[in-house]
């Protein structure tokens, strides 16, 4: 071998190795650190779950939850087990507030405004600026002698925190705690305080009844309880005894509407006249059971089955039908949802439900409506408290500071109410939000607050079991972010208020707050004493099981009378906003079951997961009967401008079978501007409502406008999960009928 | 020809070479950590049972890494003379975790539970090899599926073959 | 002899053809010559030509690729139930346009019918590299190509080995085996050819051909030898084109989904590989005659006539069995099969697609009754194009078509190739194109030794 | 002698079995009753949660894209005024007979003791066969890595992993829920309980209408339900055996079969 | 050294060759194209072994198929889609497949053997025979030998003869 031809040789095995060596460098994967806990949390072993109980907060029925738990992070939310709200079942929305907890649009610590109000410029600061700000707004405020003006704007608080912000108020000397949300019920506190003399909202005993008529009651996915009904509901359907029917009355079907063995698309507006014929034609044929029937006749006797056939739409042999039906069935339900009571004179139509559940004999009765026991922390619900008068007092200059905590009501009110514009009129607000909102947009410094998985608290459930529900509510995890609890805000913010602020705040955190306020109830109540050693033990048991409740059932006894009823119901058909010529359809809106008036836009799941009737996801629409589709030219996914006189939006038209031709339907909750998931996803439809307030409770009232809709220029696209809805024949869903199934039930 | 030949294949077999001298002498098979634990000392001389330490073992999925405190209930009074003992102590003081490197590293769709293998009766030996007589920690075993599935097999662990008896 | 008119058909139907076929005049050293200067011979036109295509593979196929697999497969327009979209049509298209190359060479081999002799080589090279592309679709396609090794059997660390009840193992093993036999083939074939342009050439390619010809003399023996080894492998590969074709077609036939599930795929399918792959050797075929009139001493109007007989009677056949795909659907008169009849017959735009095709698989080469038509070079050009068109669509109409309409109509969801898809399919016909018009400059693309048989072994006496 | 003759018949015999296994550890089942199913979608959420699947986007989404295993389809009959409504939960049916198992090149879907149809993520190679032969569409495909956005990634479930680009996925039952509770069982020596294992779905279902159990153990709830008269299982014409049982609905749609 | 005729035609050569045969002469023929019938016809059909190693090739190929698929079944037992792990028809697929592939590999090994291929010692004699002349080489003559060669080939027609000196 030649020495030229070796040394290359050498040359490119030398190369070769090299390359070799650093091939072998580049495709080692990198050794990962292992990092060990500095001194090891107690109960935390590495690699294995923990599960605390809890409550979950993201509507107010107050379902009890268990999070689980790996290495300080929450993993997983589930219904608790032993929870006699949500029995270990859970809803969407409920499993999504885990992305709550984590979301990426979280404030992530406390801000001062910078720039101009609502620019959105803000600077971060410590908490203990912050807290010396605020301290220093109020203390100033209230040494001025001010202190009246000085408003709380919260969500509907529970428990607790309700108690601490009322003692706060009261030990700072401002009566002027206002509680907004969408969806509080106020029509229905009212109609069953009216009617029946209640203070709490009775449990609708839907597991027991074998008749279920349900006026606008989307009980399966967000009125009042949704897990609890629905449990209920499973029961109903393939429980002991017979199958339970279930008559849903609304112009367009929901979630629950769907499920229903019959619907009864009663004209918007309508279906408390409806309620009241049905009412009407039970005494007529002398179904009712309770009652004094010559009595109710004349109460009732505008309501004649015939002339409400005329107004609702429903024919009047159906009418005698569903009374027949209604008053033998035993027992039978009758429930009024936010469907009833979103109408101007909703209030009414939840009292002729209960007309119709006296008459029948449905009240205080097992599968009936069953009395709560009364919330030990809340009295009723003051009806003037309501957002149209902070809005009228801010508009006249009367509100000097304005706290809010959860809510976002420049979202959620009408155009009409000037919420935005009165509220810049406020010299100082600050927000505990902790996500940025269009209401938050407005605070001149934002501490945020812990969200629920982060908190401490408490609830009793409303509606509880029809026996006492007490649920505790404790940090799962500690807080991701530089957030605190809102509990803990107020009382150290108390302690730094100069001047006495009651005895009521002394204690040193919110956590002591709760759990002396626990030593209390159960001071007090020998039920929770039964069984435990001392309060220590009954703590203790009480974070295990997530909470208090016992079986005892409220003994209270239920009854409408015919003055009560006489003195609340109408036979008009609810009022809508527009002329019938200009403005042909009705219009309305309702709670969309994930995203509900639009608190859980934000989170990720709740825009993905396909909306049950519509498919729809990462976006609104706007439902239109086929028919009348056809008639004004409109193609399932077209762009469609929805007027009113109150206001024009644009919606993508999802076309469905299910809604009367003369109604249109709009899910709330879209149309936010801020939240990475939560904006760019439509038009918020009470842009397009005229402010209509219910006289007497204050309730918003969402259905009251007709609207004409027509092609508009296209938007976006509606995207839908659903290629086709039809069957074709390929026995996907197989059915038997009623009567099969219970020539089956029989053979078994 | 001939020529192409010969210098393709001394530059495969050297690539070769390389690769396999880097893999075996010079990869994280046994990094450098930073502080220079023996466990010679600790498992061999001393003969601390391997769960008085990685105490999670039994109990978890994962065996645990002994926390900063565990170090230090020993080492407030043994040899607090070390320069090394005095490196944990650093940590300890500024209250930081020691940022160990991992030698036993397994993919994230690997389940791998060390409490079936431990309550099953493998000892630690068996595939961390000779730890009391290691001064560092080096990775004997390949940790490689087939590896695995080989003791499965001996041992005729009930469904040991099912993918998703290791995979997750 | 030359005079003699000939003809083909039943009882009085007859197709009037062309006399047959005689290349007598040739002589051996012009053939050797021709070939030599087809190959060395090239204007600057050919390598811009061949150097854009490049461009345009690079642009079209090897980037969208690289950013396909740095991005995942959500840069196609795939969605759920249609996973199977524009890369599996194309693989099954490609597949079928190299069926033609093996059975000219092989089956026409074994019947000895001498016309073949002249394109068999360019269709061999057309099945190499139809199944090149072939082989990247098939990675194309795939999730995670860069562990395409896990689907071949080898011993592994893992211990696992592959499942070879997949009916994509069967095509792994078909593809593979057709594709080692066309290798095999082509270059077996050429090895007397290199050896004897050895001798005429000089520089690298003299040397080129020295070690690709492997020291073949051209003794009585070698030729005893490659006689009976080439027999062997036309009927080995024969049945390998038929199998290829039916178990590509057996990836569909063998699942469940409305519009895949029929017995008559196999042959369906390998007739229509067999209509695709001729139409794509004459096409082939007219274009290099165009390019370079000196093909046409040996590319005749003879050859075209000849294929177009077989064009029309496989188109033919063709649609027979499309009818009867359609007409069995009907009689199931099952909802499955009629929704994904209805989807492909009578919604658009799938229904003008259907037209199409049947306008170009079944009425456009009806016109190759016509004589004048078939030695009508224009003509035949666009029949091919036509009938190549035609069977794209075929393989789209069946592929993603039938996906879209499966079980449960709730996941009923149409499908629209993405640019990335549209530009890697052509982009992987630029490759093609290069690929071959880079191999026709350096092998011959016409079997020397073979049209020197055509042009008759000289003989002092006559025969 | 004899006796390893017998042992090669055996396996030989066993390996001739259609399916295999002539008895599975288990059988686990899922019936559903769709009379109790009103549609909300909880199982969905339960589903994302549990599973660690991505959110795709509104883009993605219209590219029917979107991650969910457990889907809830809604069929609508009629027009107005008698529209009949009916929603149908369908998931991964872990068919006996999957048409999905044949398809995959390198084994990366099998079936196993445990009646399981399973997916292997990280043996997947993507060639989509599995899901084009799945008659279900229930199979998912990453058709890109997706990411959390910080600090959503927090909520990953360390028990499952997050899946590879181009590795196709689908329902499992919650294998990890399965061998978590096996886990358990093993612990304390004795079997798995009826009810000790619940899928994410059937746990979350506010209406109880997803069981889940083994069907091989005569004392388990959905031993008890399959008995059921109003029993169905979704497109069984196609011989798939599929391990989820229906339960048909109630209703007056005139539609209903004997 | 040996001596190489040319001839243009095959018939000329094929008399020359028998000349030289009858004269009791080992010859080599070279053709650019195949002459196999021309051969078997002046010199009687001869026999090929090809036939037997592309039968066991393919038969191997059979075998190997039906091993990989069952064996590797075998070897990590996963069932799919209820079938058996031992499937027949999806084997016989893969042995068809596996049985073309050997048969056709086997076959091109067993004609490189018998084509003495490949081997780069001995070129053509002459370029010509590549082309379009016909060689008659006779290897390894005398010199004495070659005048009489040279003649037999002339007289039979041959239009070149060429003395080949060995390398």
């Amino acid at each position: 071998m030649k020495r030229r031809e070796f040394l290359r040789i050498l040359g490119i095995g030398g190369a070769g190795t090299g390359l070799g060596f650093v091939l072998g460098k580049v495709t080692q994967t990198p050794g990962a650190k292992l990092i060990p806990y500095l001194v090891p949390p107690e109960e935390i072993v590495p690699g294995v779950a923990n599960w605390y109980a809890s409550m979950c907060a993201e509507c107010n029925s107050g379902c009890g939850i268990i999070v689980r738990v790996m290495e300080g992070r929450a993993k997983k939310i589930e219904g608790n087990p032993g929870h006699p709200v949500s029995k270990g079942g859970l809803c969407v929305r409920g499993q999504a507030s885990v992305q709550r907890l984590y979301n990426p649009d979280r404030i992530k610590g406390p801000l001062k405004r910078r720039g101009q109000r609502g620019s959105g410029d803000y600077a971060e600061v410590t908490w203990d600026e912050a807290a010396a700000e605020l301290a220093k707004n109020l203390s100033d405020l209230r040494k001025s002698g001010e202190a009246g003006k000085f408003y709380l704007l919260t969500s509907q608080l529970h428990g607790h925190l309700n108690q601490l912000a009322a003692n706060f108020m009261s030990g700072y000397g401002s009566p002027n705690h206002i509680q907004y949300e969408l969806f509080q019920n106020r029509n229905l506190l009212y109609a069953n305080q009216a009617s029946m003399g209640l203070n709490t909202i009775p449990h609708y005993n839907i597991e027991h009844t074998k008749y279920l008529l349900s006026f606008g009651a989307d009980f399966g996915s967000t009125w009042l309880s949704p897990v609890n009904f629905s449990k209920g509901y499973g029961r109903m359907r393939q429980g002991e005894g017979a199958r339970g029917k279930l008559v849903q009355v609304e112009p367009r079907i929901s979630v629950t509407g769907a499920n229903a063995d019959e619907w009864v698309p009663a004209r918007p507006g309508t279906e408390a006249i409806l309620a009241l014929g049905i009412a009407y034609a039970m005494v007529e044929k002398g179904y009712n059971r309770a009652g004094d029937a010559s009595a109710w006749r004349a109460a009732l006797s505008a309501y004649r089955p015939k002339e409400v056939a005329a107004i609702t739409d429903v024919k009047e042999e159906r009418i005698f039908e569903i009374a027949k039906e209604f008053a033998q069935t035993r027992p039978s339900l009758a429930i009024g949802g936010e469907g009833l009571s979103s109408y101007e004179n909703g209030a009414s139509g939840l009292v002729a439900v209960n007309v119709l559940n006296h008459l029948a004999g449905n009240l205080g009765v097992k599968g009936g409506v069953l009395p709560n026991p009364d919330d030990p922390l809340r009295a009723a619900v003051d009806m003037n408290k309501r957002i149209t008068a902070l809005a009228s007092a801010a508009a006249s200059s009367k509100v000097k500071a304005l706290a809010i905590y959860n809510t976002n009501p420049v979202f959620t009110t009408p155009k009409a109410a000037k919420l935005e514009e009165s509220l810049k009129n406020i010299p100082f607000i600050v927000s505990f939000s902790s996500f940025m909102d269009e209401t938050t947009a407005l605070a001149d410094l934002i501490l945020p607050a812990n969200t629920p998985l982060e908190d401490w608290g408490d609830g009793f459930a409303e509606p509880a079991a029809g026996a006492p529900v007490y649920t505790i509510m404790q940090p799962a995890v500690s807080p991701v972010f530089d957030t605190k609890s809102l509990g803990d805000i107020l009382l150290s913010l108390a302690k730094s208020m100069p001047g006495n602020m009651g005895p009521k705040l002394q204690a040193q955190s919110f956590a002591e707050y709760v759990r002396n306020g626990w030593k209390e109830l159960y001071s007090k109540n020998r039920a929770m004493a039964s069984g435990t050693a001392d309060f220590d033990d009954f703590w203790d048991k009480t974070l295990q099981n997530g909470g208090w409740w016992s079986q005892e059932p409220s003994r209270r006894g239920l009854s409408v009378s015919t003055g009560a009823a006489s003195a609340n119901i109408s036979n008009k058909p609810a009022k809508f906003d527009g002329d019938e010529k200009q403005f042909p359809l009705y219009l309305i809106t309702y709670a969309h079951p994930m995203r509900l008036d639009g608190r859980g836009a934000n989170l990720p799941w709740l825009q993905e997961i396909p909306d049950p009737m519509t498919s729809v996801v990462w976006g609104s629409w706007v439902e239109i009967n086929p028919k009348t589709a056809e008639s004004l030219g409109i193609k399932e996914g077209d762009t469609v401008s929805i007027e009113s006189p109150s206001g024009r939006i644009s919606a993508h038209a999802y076309l469905f079978p299910g809604i009367r031709p003369d109604t249109v339907a709009l899910p709330l909750g879209q149309g936010q501007v801020y939240g990475r998931y939560a904006k760019d996803r439509g038009e918020n439809p009470i842009g397009v409502l005229p402010l209509v307030e219910n006289p007497k409770t204050g309730a918003l009232a969402l259905n009251s406008t007709r609207v004409k809709v027509s092609v508009a220029s296209p938007t976006g696209r509606m995207v839908k999960m659903e290629g086709s809805t039809k069957e074709l024949g390929r026995g996907i869903v197989k059915t038997v009928s009623p009567e099969e199934f219970s020539k089956m039930k029989k053979e078994a | 020809m001939k020529k192409l030949i010969v210098y393709a294949l001394t530059g495969v077999i050297s690539l070769a070479i390389g690769y396999w001298v880097q893999q075996q002498f010079f990869s994280d098979r046994a990094p450098v950590q930073p502080i220079n634990f023996s466990h010679k000392i600790h498992a061999g001389v001393n003969k601390i049972p391997c769960q008085y330490c990685h105490i999670y073992a039994e109990r978890s999925r994962v065996s645990g890494v002994p926390n900063v405190q565990r170090c230090m209930g020993c080492h407030k009074i043994i040899k607090t003379d070390s320069p090394e003992i005095q490196k944990v102590t650093a940590y300890w003081e500024k209250k930081e975790p020691i940022p160990w490197t991992k030698v036993h590293n397994l993919p994230d769709y690997v389940y791998f539970p060390h409490k079936r293998h431990v309550r099953a009766g493998v000892e630690c030996t068996n595939c961390h090899g000779d730890v009391p007589n290691m001064d560092r920690i080096t990775k004997v075993s390949s940790l490689q599926m087939g590896w695995c599935l080989t003791c499965h097999t001996q041992r005729n662990v009930k469904n040991g073959r099912d993918c998703w008896t290791c995979h997750k | 002899m030359a005079n003699q008119k000939s003809s083909v058909g039943i009882r009085g139907m007859e197709i009037k053809t062309l006399p047959k076929h005689d290349q007598s005049h040739i002589s051996y050293r012009e053939i050797n010559e021709d070939i030599l200067r087809f190959m060395t011979q090239t204007g600057p036109g050919y390598y811009i030509v061949l150097g854009a295509l490049f461009l345009l593979t690079i642009l079209l196929y090897a980037l969208p690729w690289a950013y396909q697999i740095y991005t995942g497969q959500g840069v196609t327009g795939l969605n759920v139930p249609v996973f199977w979209g524009v890369y599996l049509v194309n693989f099954v298209f490609w597949v079928g346009v190299a069926h033609a190359g093996t059975l000219i060479s092989a089956m026409l081999y074994i019947t000895e019918t001498p016309w073949r002799r002249a394109i068999a080589r360019g269709a061999e090279t057309m099945t190499l590299f139809a199944l090149v592309i072939v082989t990247f679709f098939v990675f194309i396609h795939m999730g995670r190509p860069w562990n395409f090794y896990w689907s071949f059997p080898y011993p592994n660390t893992r211990q696992l080995w592959t499942s070879f009840q997949s009916p994509l193992m069967f095509d792994v093993f078909a593809i593979g085996t057709y594709f080692t036999s066309s290798v095999i083939f082509l270059y077996f074939g050429m090895i007397p050819d290199l050896a004897s342009l050895r001798q005429s050439s000089t520089g690298w390619r003299k040397s080129l051909y020295r070690v690709m010809s492997l020291g073949w003399r051209g003794t009585d023996r070698q030729w005893h030898m490659h006689g009976k080894a080439c027999m062997f492998f036309s009927s080995f590969i024969m049945p390998l084109v038929v199998s290829v074709h039916s178990i590509v077609s057996w990836d569909f036939a063998l699942s469940v989904v409305p519009g895949y599930s029929k017995t008559v795929f196999a042959p369906y399918f390998v007739t229509g590989a067999l209509l695709s792959g001729f139409a794509g050797v004459l096409l082939m075929l007219t274009v290099i005659r165009w390019f370079f009139p000196i093909m046409k001493k040996y590319v005749t109007a003879y050859h075209f006539d000849r294929i177009g007989i077989i064009i029309l009677v496989l188109s033919l056949t063709w649609s027979y069995c499309t009818l009867m795909e359609v007409v069995t659907g009907l009689y199931a008169n099952t909802s499955q099969e009629l929704e994904h009849l209805k989807f492909k017959l009578l919604t658009p735009p799938y229904s003008y697609l259907f037209v199409l095709m049947i306008f170009s698989n079944t009425l456009v080469p009806l016109s190759l009754m016509i004589r004048k038509i078939r030695s009508c070079e224009i003509g035949m050009f666009f029949i091919c194009i036509f009938v190549l068109i035609g069977m794209w669509l075929e393989r789209y109409l069946i592929v993603p078509n039938s996906l879209s309409r499966k079980f449960l109509p709730w996941m009923w969801h149409d499908y629209f190739p993405s640019w990335v898809e549209v530009s890697i399919t052509v982009g992987a016909v630029c490759f093609f194109i290069f690929m071959f018009m880079a191999f026709i400059k350096i092998f011959p693309v016409v079997s020397l030794f073979e049209v020197k048989e055509d042009a008759g072994i000289p003989m002092k006496k006559g025969h | 002698m004899a006796g390893i003759f017998d042992k090669v018949k055996d396996t030989l015999n066993s390996y001739r079995t259609p399916g295999y296994f002539k008895k599975l550890d288990h059988k686990w089942t899922m019936v559903v009753d769709l009379d109790m199913c009103n549609g909300c979608g909880a199982c969905v959420a339960g589903c994302y949660a549990e599973n660690n699947l991505p959110v795709v986007g509104k883009e993605d989404c219209g590219k029917s894209r979107a991650f969910s295993w457990l889907r809830i389809e809604r069929y609508v009959d009629g027009e107005y005024p008698d529209v009949k409504v009916k929603f149908i939960p369908v998931m991964c049916q872990h068919c006996m007979k999957a048409p999905c198992e044949i398809g995959c090149p390198v084994y990366a879907t099998y079936h196993n003791q445990d009646g399981l149809n399973v997916q292997v993520y990280n043996r997947c190679v993507g060639t989509f066969t599995c899901a084009t032969y799945c008659t279900y569409d229930v199979r998912r495909f990453n058709w890109f890595s997706y990411k959390w956005p910080k600090p959503l990634d927090q909520q990953l479930n360390p028990d499952v992993t997050v899946r590879e680009m181009g590795v196709m996925e689908k329902c499992t039952f919650c294998i990890q829920r399965i061998t978590a509770a096996k886990d358990k069982a093993k612990d304390e020596g004795r079997g798995v309980k009826d009810g000790e294992v619940l899928p994410a779905c059937c746990q979350s279902c506010p209406t109880n209408a997803l069981v889940f159990g083994d069907l091989q153990d005569p004392e388990s709830r959905v031993a008890k339900m399959v008995n059921n008269p109003r029993k169905y299982r979704l497109l069984e014409e196609l011989n798939t055996d599929p391990s989820v049982i229906y339960l048909k609905r109630v209703m007056n749609d005139g539609k209903s079969e004997e | 050294m040996d001596i190489l005729g040319l001839f243009k035609h095959a018939d000329t050569m094929l008399d020359a060759a028998k000349r030289l045969e009858s004269a009791g002469y080992a010859f080599t023929v070279f053709s650019p194209v195949p002459l196999v019938h021309e051969i078997d016809h002046a010199f009687g059909e001869r026999k090929s072994y090809i036939k037997y190693f592309t039968f066991f090739g393919g038969l191997s190929g059979f075998f190997t198929g039906t091993l990989l698929a069952l064996g590797t079944a075998a070897l990590y037992v996963l069932p799919r889609g209820g079938r058996p792990i031992f499937f027949i028809t999806p084997t016989l697929i893969i042995s068809y497949e596996t049985t073309i592939l050997f048969g056709v590999g086997i076959t091109l090994l067993s004609f490189f053997l018998f084509a003495g291929l490949p081997s780069f010692k001995k070129d053509v004699p002459s370029p010509e025979a590549a082309i379009d002349s016909f060689g008659l080489l006779v290897d390894d003559i005398r010199e004495d030998e070659f005048v009489k060669l040279e003649k037999i080939l002339k007289e039979s027609g041959a239009d070149e003869v060429k003395r080949v000196e060995e390398e």
